[in-house]
């Protein structure tokens, strides 16, 4: 779990794990913790880990059951087309990818044992011998390049197209060796490769709904929309396997519905609580909530070629009106950490730390207004459900809006087909992010001047250049000074309010065990199937 | 009698046919003034005009949509509901399981509500007026107040989080006893029951009231009839019309109006698919949802008419 | 406990006191609509509590919601939107409705089969389905929502004011006008509907109940009116976790509605009669 | 000899909208002997319904037996409970309804409901039950008596199902039945043989009865007894034979002056001169249902019918329910549209449909109909159901309105005070009148009457007769009289029209020959029950012209 607490230390941690072995009521344990300064919400974690910590033995068996927060039939075991957490959580079953990440957020090798360069353009992968698909046959090289090479077709509809579009050849060069070339050099390839699309199929695959792979689990039944239930794969390539014998997945839409399900015991994990729900959970003895920080952040994007972001002072202003503090407090209820306009969270080794997020100063934002010649007009604001807690953000933007004599018009438009209409569009909108492991990805994708997902139409000749140049380079402090430098300018420059970014939260029984952050995202990077264990 | 009765269903045969085309035609056009198609649903932020235009030739939506709606219409018509657009899968198969997963939770429904309804809505007229009308008839507003994702996450509260009675979720799959499905059902039939159930009340109530107040039951008294006999034997009869108009109407809701039940259950049924379809722009999948309902709604009240005439000997 | 009150050319009416409860608490929503902005203690979007679903207060009469915001400005703003849009909704549905059925029952023919088909395919469409594509297709502003809610149940009340009109249609009096000459908008409006009036304002009744909750069900699938404004429904959706600690975030709301719902039956069911009293 | 029935002092209150309570019943003592057919007889309002429903114990709802006692074979109805009163109900008394079409559940076969009485009282086994609802059939005459219980009441006759209501109160062997207006439904060709079924079979059994009826002549033949009724008063009591002939009370006598035979009198306008006929119809078909191939309808209610009226003069046509007269006068008014023949009105060709009648035409011919309930439109006040045709026709506003509506109250002899009142607030004859003097308000030329008096209680419908003949002298109107119902059209047409089945089967003009020819309208004018204890039994038939002209 993520330690990232204000004013928290290791020895507050002690104490509480102490006090809660002693037998200390829930009411003493959280007037410590609220001695100690943390936000109330908080609670639960502390009491999460205190209770995982007394048994850390993985047992084996049992049926886990988890919901995820949306599923339709859309849902697919094609990993290139998966969209949703539930594909993830899906794909993580039963593929493998050639790297993942671990909780620290370190590279590990999965299928590949070693994936080497000298100039960071020409890869060789190694991979792992002895490993066998669900029917049988043997991983091969072929396997990988089919699966690399699937992500350049358009007609395949892969989500990581315009990632992948840097491999230039993927060759095999023998039954367990594979030749990556890239168009430039890119240090990241291995961190790039733990994307959950990135996983390895047979080669050949066309149907993808017997969800043939070579991971912990076999797919039982899949039923898009509705469930799926894996069982153990008993000859898995990892030591010992999974610990539970089968485990059954599905998506609860409705947020209380999905924290209800656990309290009640139908599922002993609810992925993605909203923070209001964590109240009940606390309420309820034998529950747990999980953290994880992993750089996911609903921005307010202004475009820098649009009226009336192409007024410089605008989106200035916004920046000092925008009340982190309160976002992070109340809309969030304390799980999520300010933020400083820019991508790269505090979860990244690459986090510029020295820049300190803008303050809540409403003058000041009135003054760029003011200067902006924006002050009093009414300006519209585009926000939805689909991008997490935009609409509150947008209420809250809002109202000090209205203390300063800024009008702003929200607009909150349907989730359906939110993304494809209004985001990168609209003015003024909200937009989501999911975390990227590596700055380049994040830059490439959302802040070079041709970035597809370039949301405030950020240009800047000197940054692109900046990104090619750390991208090749295998000097890591080098790379991490650069993308300092490169945060800062984002932070100052570019359209984008990033006011916090905001920690995912599962809510578990606490017979469930073994359960880790990762900064993939909740639910152990989605991967947490194959790791925990049910404690009768 | 029975020439009439088939007369009466060749003519609504027609007339459904008509319907069911101006549906088709409505929910066509509908789709299509929906923003984005299914390859960009799809793709979703990573939709890049050159990754839409690659996933949609792919899934052959370069076409026009009115000729993929054509050709749709005349797969219908050979009884083919198409392939979805989103997964490759027949349609037929999408619906196959939910549709009887949306039966099954319909009839178990009806099978509580509707004698419930009439149970209460018929004494509520026998006693007209009195403390025990009251009851019922302010109930049955009462009831129909409250939200139905209320009503049915406070029974969630109360019966899963803290009785831990019955189950938070309704799979209806894996269910092998009686005793299961009464557990699995109970909540969301206790939840439509109340949605739909005070409609029924209310124009039981209304109608049986109506033939109360006709000579033909005065007579019945005046023939030394009990006031139970008058109303069970002489009033329902003629009552049988509106009241099965209202069931009809009532039970088209559990066809297609459970979308609420569905998602906070999370019970798999036709009404769930739909808002996926709409979601992800599966244009066959959408229609054939919509079909689905009009032929079940026409259906209902069809034999909703059908057994007012056969209840009125006048008419049939 | 009852009533009466005299009017010119002896004319009385005798309205019961249930409906008399029912009608005041309607005049107090109402009330509460029309002075909304003028009586809200804070800004319906500021946040004023640190916690979130707290309870009822000297502070916050009414507790907060989910974000801390004051939960009875909210509601009293809300009160606007749920009364406003219903209103306008079930008025544009009943209108229209009421006037193609009792213009299909007088014209009949093929203008009565068309009009027909066409709106039981309407209404054979589920309502929250064609809510949300409506809202998808279109966006949800309020315009929008209320001639959604509008179109959704015109064919219920076309259904209903068509039956009543068939019936009256083949009353003699009805007769009389047509040979007399008078024309479709004559008969439609000047004999049929006074004579329907009754049972109709008893389906608006209805209808307007159904609207309340369809719009509080729209909220569910996250349709409504813009924030930081929400309508009871709304309310009720976004702070309803906290039901499990009884928060007045969740349950005033919700009281609210049932008591706009329940009143409105209780006054339609117990509407004023007109009393013709022969021997007076 | 002690008495079936006895009622002292009763009084029945009932509930007005207003909640305030009326005596509608004030205080009346009634005695029926064992045997014994009384009649109450007065018009609607009188009371007679409900103090015959007080011997069951049985008052409608928002009525309440006040005080005074009801005695029935001993049994005091009025405190015994409900549960003793069901004992009593179709056992000891039973009750014929006014409407047998209206009584009997639709949605059953009548020997079910015929036979219910033994079931719900546990008299004999169903089949017996039976048995003896067959014999009972056959003994009030009912045709094919075996097969006709299997019917639905919709599949029967009306004279029938009044006969079959008659066997419902009869099979428990009842000592006394309550008819309550049972021939007043009826062609008078089928009264005189539900009367005569009625009269045998309590007679057999001395069975005692009471009879509701306002229609003294029905009554006459039939009761030993008259208790004369009005505004919940006894009037007068005494044998049938005495109060025909030696009625003591004013009220009584009214009753009785209207039943004595009234003239045409003096045709007012020169008939002689041989204008162009007002109104010509010819070979005028017309019916229901869809259009064959001959371009005429399935059913034709109207076969080849062809008749003219001069100004001024009146015609009739009468005959039996079905008989396709109301269906003439539709075709007449445009509002179902011939399928053949012409009509003129006036020298000029009227259109077959009322929609292709100019404005002129259609303020020229007037119909006024039976139901004044359902012809006036109850949301409305008599002042704008008048003032309509005023301005429609004649363009009037304002003053000029309210004078001419004021004048055709007057002209009505209605009081101007009703103006603002509703239909649901006037007296049926007030209804008609109001329903006249709209068709007044068009200044026509030809008023079509249908069936105008039928649903008026005797004295009131002798007063419009009276109105429409005073209108007729000021107004040079002429009509066409629809009645089913021979004194009526005798006492204000110049001609009359016989119908049968569709047809024209004769034309009277009874200033010249008052004696019919055809076999039907024989049958027909001798129907008419007369003021005579003893006509009914000395009233000899045909036995081959009932069975050709009789479905009753």
């Amino acid at each position: 779990m993520n330690d990232k607490i204000t004013n928290w230390t290791t020895s507050d941690d002690a104490m509480i794990e102490n006090a809660i072995r002693r037998g200390a009521s829930r009411r003493e344990l959280l007037t410590m913790m609220l001695a100690g300064g943390v936000a109330l919400s908080a609670g639960g974690l502390i009491l999460g880990r205190a209770s995982s910590a007394s048994a850390a033995t993985p047992k084996s068996g049992g049926h886990l059951k988890a919901a995820g927060w949306s599923s339709s039939t859309a849902d697919t075991l094609d990993p290139a087309k998966a969209s949703l957490s539930t594909d993830y959580v899906r794909c993580c079953a039963i593929y493998n990818r050639l790297t993942f990440l671990d909780k620290g957020g370190t590279v590990q090798m999965e299928l590949a044992e070693s994936i080497k360069s000298g100039d960071a353009k020409v890869w060789t992968v190694k991979l792992r011998s002895g490993v066998t698909f669900h029917d049988g046959k043997s991983l091969s090289s072929k396997d990988v390049v089919f699966s690399l090479k699937r992500h350049l077709d358009p007609a395949v509809g892969s989500k990581v197209n315009a990632i992948a579009k840097q491999i230039t050849d993927v060759k095999d060069i023998d039954a367990l060796t594979v030749e990556i070339t890239l168009a430039n050099p890119n240090a990241d390839l291995p961190t790039i490769l733990s994307q959950h699309h990135f996983m390895i199929v047979q080669d050949g695959t066309t149907d993808f709904s017997k969800g043939i792979g070579t991971g912990a689990f076999k797919m039982e039944t899949f039923q898009p929309g509705v469930k799926s239930i894996f069982t153990k794969n008993p000859n898995y390539f990892k030591a010992g396997g999974a610990n539970v014998d089968s485990f059954e997945f599905f998506a609860i839409s409705d947020d209380n519905a999905r924290v209800n399900a656990l309290l009640s015991g139908d599922i002993h994990l609810a992925a993605s609580i909203k923070p209001r729900s964590m109240k009940l959970v606390e309420s309820q003895p034998g529950f747990v909530l999980s953290q994880t920080t992993s750089g996911n952040y609903t921005d307010l994007n202004i475009r820098l070629d649009l009226a009336p972001g192409n007024k410089a002072d605008f989106a200035a202003g916004m920046k000092y009106l925008i009340n982190r503090q309160q976002i992070q407090k109340s809309v969030l209820r304390g799980l999520a950490e300010i933020a400083n306009d820019q991508p790269v969270s505090p979860a990244s080794v690459y986090h510029n730390a020295e820049l300190k997020p803008k303050a809540y100063d409403p003058d000041k934002a009135k003054f760029h207004f003011q200067k902006a010649g924006l002050l009093g007009q009414s300006i519209p604001m585009i926000t939805s459900e689909a991008a997490t807690s935009a609409v509150e953000m947008a209420t809250i933007v809002q109202q000090s809006g209205s203390e300063i004599g800024m009008k702003f018009d929200v607009q909150r438009v349907p989730s359906d087909g939110y993304w494809s209409n209004y985001w990168l569009k609209a003015p003024v909108h909200f937009g989501n992010i999911n975390p990227r492991p590596t700055p380049d990805i994040l830059f490439s994708l959302l802040y070079a001047s041709n970035a597809p997902w370039n949301e405030s139409q950020y240009k800047s000749e000197k940054f692109d250049n900046m990104l090619v140049e750390a991208r090749g380079l295998l000097d890591e402090a080098k790379r991490k000074e650069i993308y300092g430098q490169m945060q800062v300018m984002i932070s100052e420059e570019a359209g984008t309010v990033i006011p916090v970014y905001i920690s995912n939260v599962d809510a578990i029984s606490s017979k469930l065990k073994g359960l880790e952050a990762n900064p993939l995202g909740g639910m152990m990077g989605y991967a947490f199937a194959e790791y925990v264990w049910l404690d009768a | 009698m029975r020439t009439y009765v088939l007369g009466l269903i060749t003519n609504r045969l027609g007339s459904s046919a008509l319907t069911l085309l101006i549906v088709s035609f409505a929910v066509f056009f509908a789709t299509a003034m929906l923003p984005g198609d299914t390859a960009t649903i799809l793709l979703g932020q990573a939709a890049t005009p050159e990754a839409v235009a690659g996933l949609r030739a792919a899934m052959h939506l370069d076409e026009p949509a009115l000729l993929r709606f054509g050709r749709w219409l005349i797969g219908l018509l050979q009884g083919d509901l198409g392939i979805s657009y989103v997964n490759n899968v027949p349609v037929a198969d999408l619906i196959g399981a939910r549709f009887v997963n949306t039966m099954r939770l319909a009839g178990i429904v009806t099978l509580f509500a509707v004698p419930l309804s009439l149970t209460l809505g018929i004494t509520a007229a026998m006693f007209r007026g009195s403390v025990y009308d009251r009851i019922v008839t302010i109930m049955t507003i009462g009831i129909i107040s409250v939200p139905e994702f209320m009503i049915a996450t406070s029974a969630v509260l109360l019966f899963s989080v803290y009785l831990k009675w019955l189950p938070a979720l309704s799979f209806a799959s894996d269910v092998t006893s009686f005793w299961q499905v009464m557990r699995i059902y109970a909540m969301p039939v206790i939840t439509l029951t109340f949605v739909v159930s005070a409609q029924m009340i209310r124009m039981t109530r209304a109608a049986v009231i109506d033939t109360i107040n006709t000579p033909y039951v005065e007579a019945a008294i005046l023939k030394g009839a009990s006031r139970w006999r008058a109303v069970l034997l002489h009033a329902l009869p003629n009552a049988v019309g509106p009241i099965a108009n209202a069931i009809a109407l009532a039970l088209s809701y559990l066809v297609g109006g459970v979308i609420i039940v569905e998602t906070i259950f999370n019970y798999p049924g036709v009404a769930k698919l739909m808002v996926d379809g709409v979601s992800t722009r599966d244009l066959p999948l959408i229609q054939s949802c919509a079909i689905i309902f009009c032929v079940g709604y026409l259906s209902l009240i069809t034999f909703a008419d059908i057994v007012a005439i056969l209840a009125n000997p006048r008419v049939r | 406990m009852t009533s009466s009150t005299t009017l010119p050319r002896r004319v009385s009416y005798r309205f019961s006191w249930v409906g008399m409860i029912g009608f005041a608490v309607i005049l107090f929503w109402a009330m509460i609509a029309l002075l909304a902005p003028h009586i809200t203690p804070y800004p319906v979007g500021e946040i004023i509590d640190e916690d979130y679903f707290g309870p009822m207060s000297s502070k916050l009469l009414l507790g907060s919601d989910y974000l801390g915001r004051d939960m009875l400005s909210r509601i009293i703003m809300g009160a606007r939107y749920t009364v406003g849009i219903s209103l306008a909704a079930v008025c544009l549905a009943c209108f229209s409705g009421a006037a193609l059925g009792m213009a299909a029952a007088v014209i009949g023919g093929w203008f009565d089969t068309l009009l027909s088909r066409l709106l039981d395919a309407l209404n054979s469409i589920p309502s929250k389905l064609s809510g949300l594509v409506v809202a998808a297709a279109v966006g949800s502003s309020l315009p929008v929502l209320i001639l959604m809610l509008a179109v959704i149940y015109t064919p219920g009340a076309y259904r209903f004011a068509r039956s009543l009109a068939v019936n009256v249609n083949t009353m003699d009096y009805i007769t009389v006008a047509r040979t007399r000459g008078e024309g479709i908008p004559y008969v439609v409006f000047s004999e049929i509907l006074p004579n329907i009036t009754g049972p109709l304002l008893a389906d608006f009744g209805i209808r307007f109940v159904f609207v309340v909750l369809l719009l509080s069900g729209l909220s569910f699938l996250g349709l409504g009116v813009q924030p930081p404004y929400a309508d009871w429904g709304a309310l009720v959706h976004e702070n309803i976790g906290g039901l499990p600690f009884g928060a007045p975030a969740v349950i005033v709301p919700s009281l609210a509605i049932a008591s706009l719902t329940i009143s409105v039956n209780l006054l339609i069911d117990n509407l004023p009669k007109k009393i013709r009293d022969r021997s007076t | 000899m002690e008495n079936l029935v006895e009622i002292r002092d009763l009084r029945v209150e009932a509930t007005t909208d207003a909640g305030r309570r009326i005596e509608i019943i004030k205080g009346i003592d009634l005695d029926v002997a064992p045997g014994e057919i009384v009649a109450l007889i007065g018009e609607s309002g009188s009371g007679k319904t409900t103090i015959a429903l007080t011997i069951m114990g049985y008052a409608r709802p928002g009525c309440r037996i006040t005080s005074g006692s009801v005695t029935v074979a001993g049994k005091d109805m009025v405190t015994l409970s409900e549960r003793q009163r069901a004992h009593v109900r179709g056992l000891e008394v039973s009750y014929v309804p006014q409407s047998a079409a209206a009584a009997f559940n639709p949605s059953k076969r009548i020997i079910d409901q015929v036979v219910e009485v033994t079931r719900i009282h546990r008299l004999m086994p169903i089949a017996q039950a039976r048995e003896k609802a067959i014999s009972l059939f056959r003994a009030l005459s009912l045709p094919n008596p075996e097969e006709i219980g299997n019917r639905y009441p919709h599949q029967v006759s009306g004279g029938q199902l009044q006969r079959l209501a008659a066997a419902m109160a009869l099979i428990s062997d009842p000592k006394l039945v309550i008819f309550d207006e049972p021939t007043t439904a009826l062609d008078v060709t089928t009264q005189i043989e539900v009367l005569r079924a009625f009269k045998a079979v309590m007679k057999k059994s001395g069975i005692a009865g009471v009879y509701v009826s306002h229609d003294l002549a029905v009554v006459a033949q039939i009761a030993d007894r008259i208790v004369v009724l009005r505004g919940g008063d006894v009037q007068e009591v005494g044998n049938t034979a005495d109060i025909l002939s030696d009625a003591k009370h004013p009220y009584t006598r009214e009753l009785l002056s209207a039943f004595e035979p009234k003239s045409r009198g003096e045709s007012v306008v020169v008939a002689a001169r041989e204008h162009a006929p007002l109104l010509k119809v010819n070979g005028l078909i017309a019916g229901y249902g869809p259009v064959q191939a001959d371009g005429l309808p399935l059913v034709k209610a109207v076969q080849e019918a062809s008749l003219s009226l001069q100004r001024g003069r009146n015609l009739g046509i009468i005959g039996e329910s079905g008989c396709g007269k109301s269906t003439l006068a539709r075709s007449i008014a445009g509002i179902l549209p011939a399928s053949a023949g012409q009509l003129t009105l006036d020298g000029r060709e009227l259109a077959r449909s009322a929609r292709h009648r100019s404005r002129e035409q259609l303020r020229e011919l007037q119909i006024v109909f039976q139901h004044a309930d359902t012809s006036l439109n109850p949301a409305k006040t008599i002042e704008e159901i008048l003032g309509r045709p005023l301005k429609f026709y004649h363009g009037m506003k304002g003053k000029v309105r309210d004078a001419r509506i004021d004048a055709l109250l007057d002209m009505v002899r209605l009081p101007k005070t009703l103006r603002s009142r509703t239909p649901a607030e006037l007296s049926g004859g007030q209804k008609q009148r109001v329903n006249f003097a709209r068709a007044l308000a068009a200044e026509p030329k030809l008023i079509v009457c249908d069936e105008i008096t039928s649903a008026l209680d005797t004295v009131v419908a002798a007063a419009v007769i009276d109105l429409l003949k005073e209108m007729q002298r000021e107004l040079s109107l002429s009509y066409i009289f629809i009645s089913h119902d021979l004194s009526v059209v005798e006492a204000i047409c110049d001609e009359i029209v016989v119908m049968y089945n569709g047809r024209k089967v004769e034309e009277i003009t009874p200033a010249i020959s008052k004696v019919p020819q055809h076999p039907y309208s024989k049958l027909l004018f001798s129907s008419v029950p007369k003021l005579d204890p003893g006509w009914l039994d000395r009233l000899e038939r045909d036995p081959e012209l009932v069975k050709t002209y009789v479905h009753g």
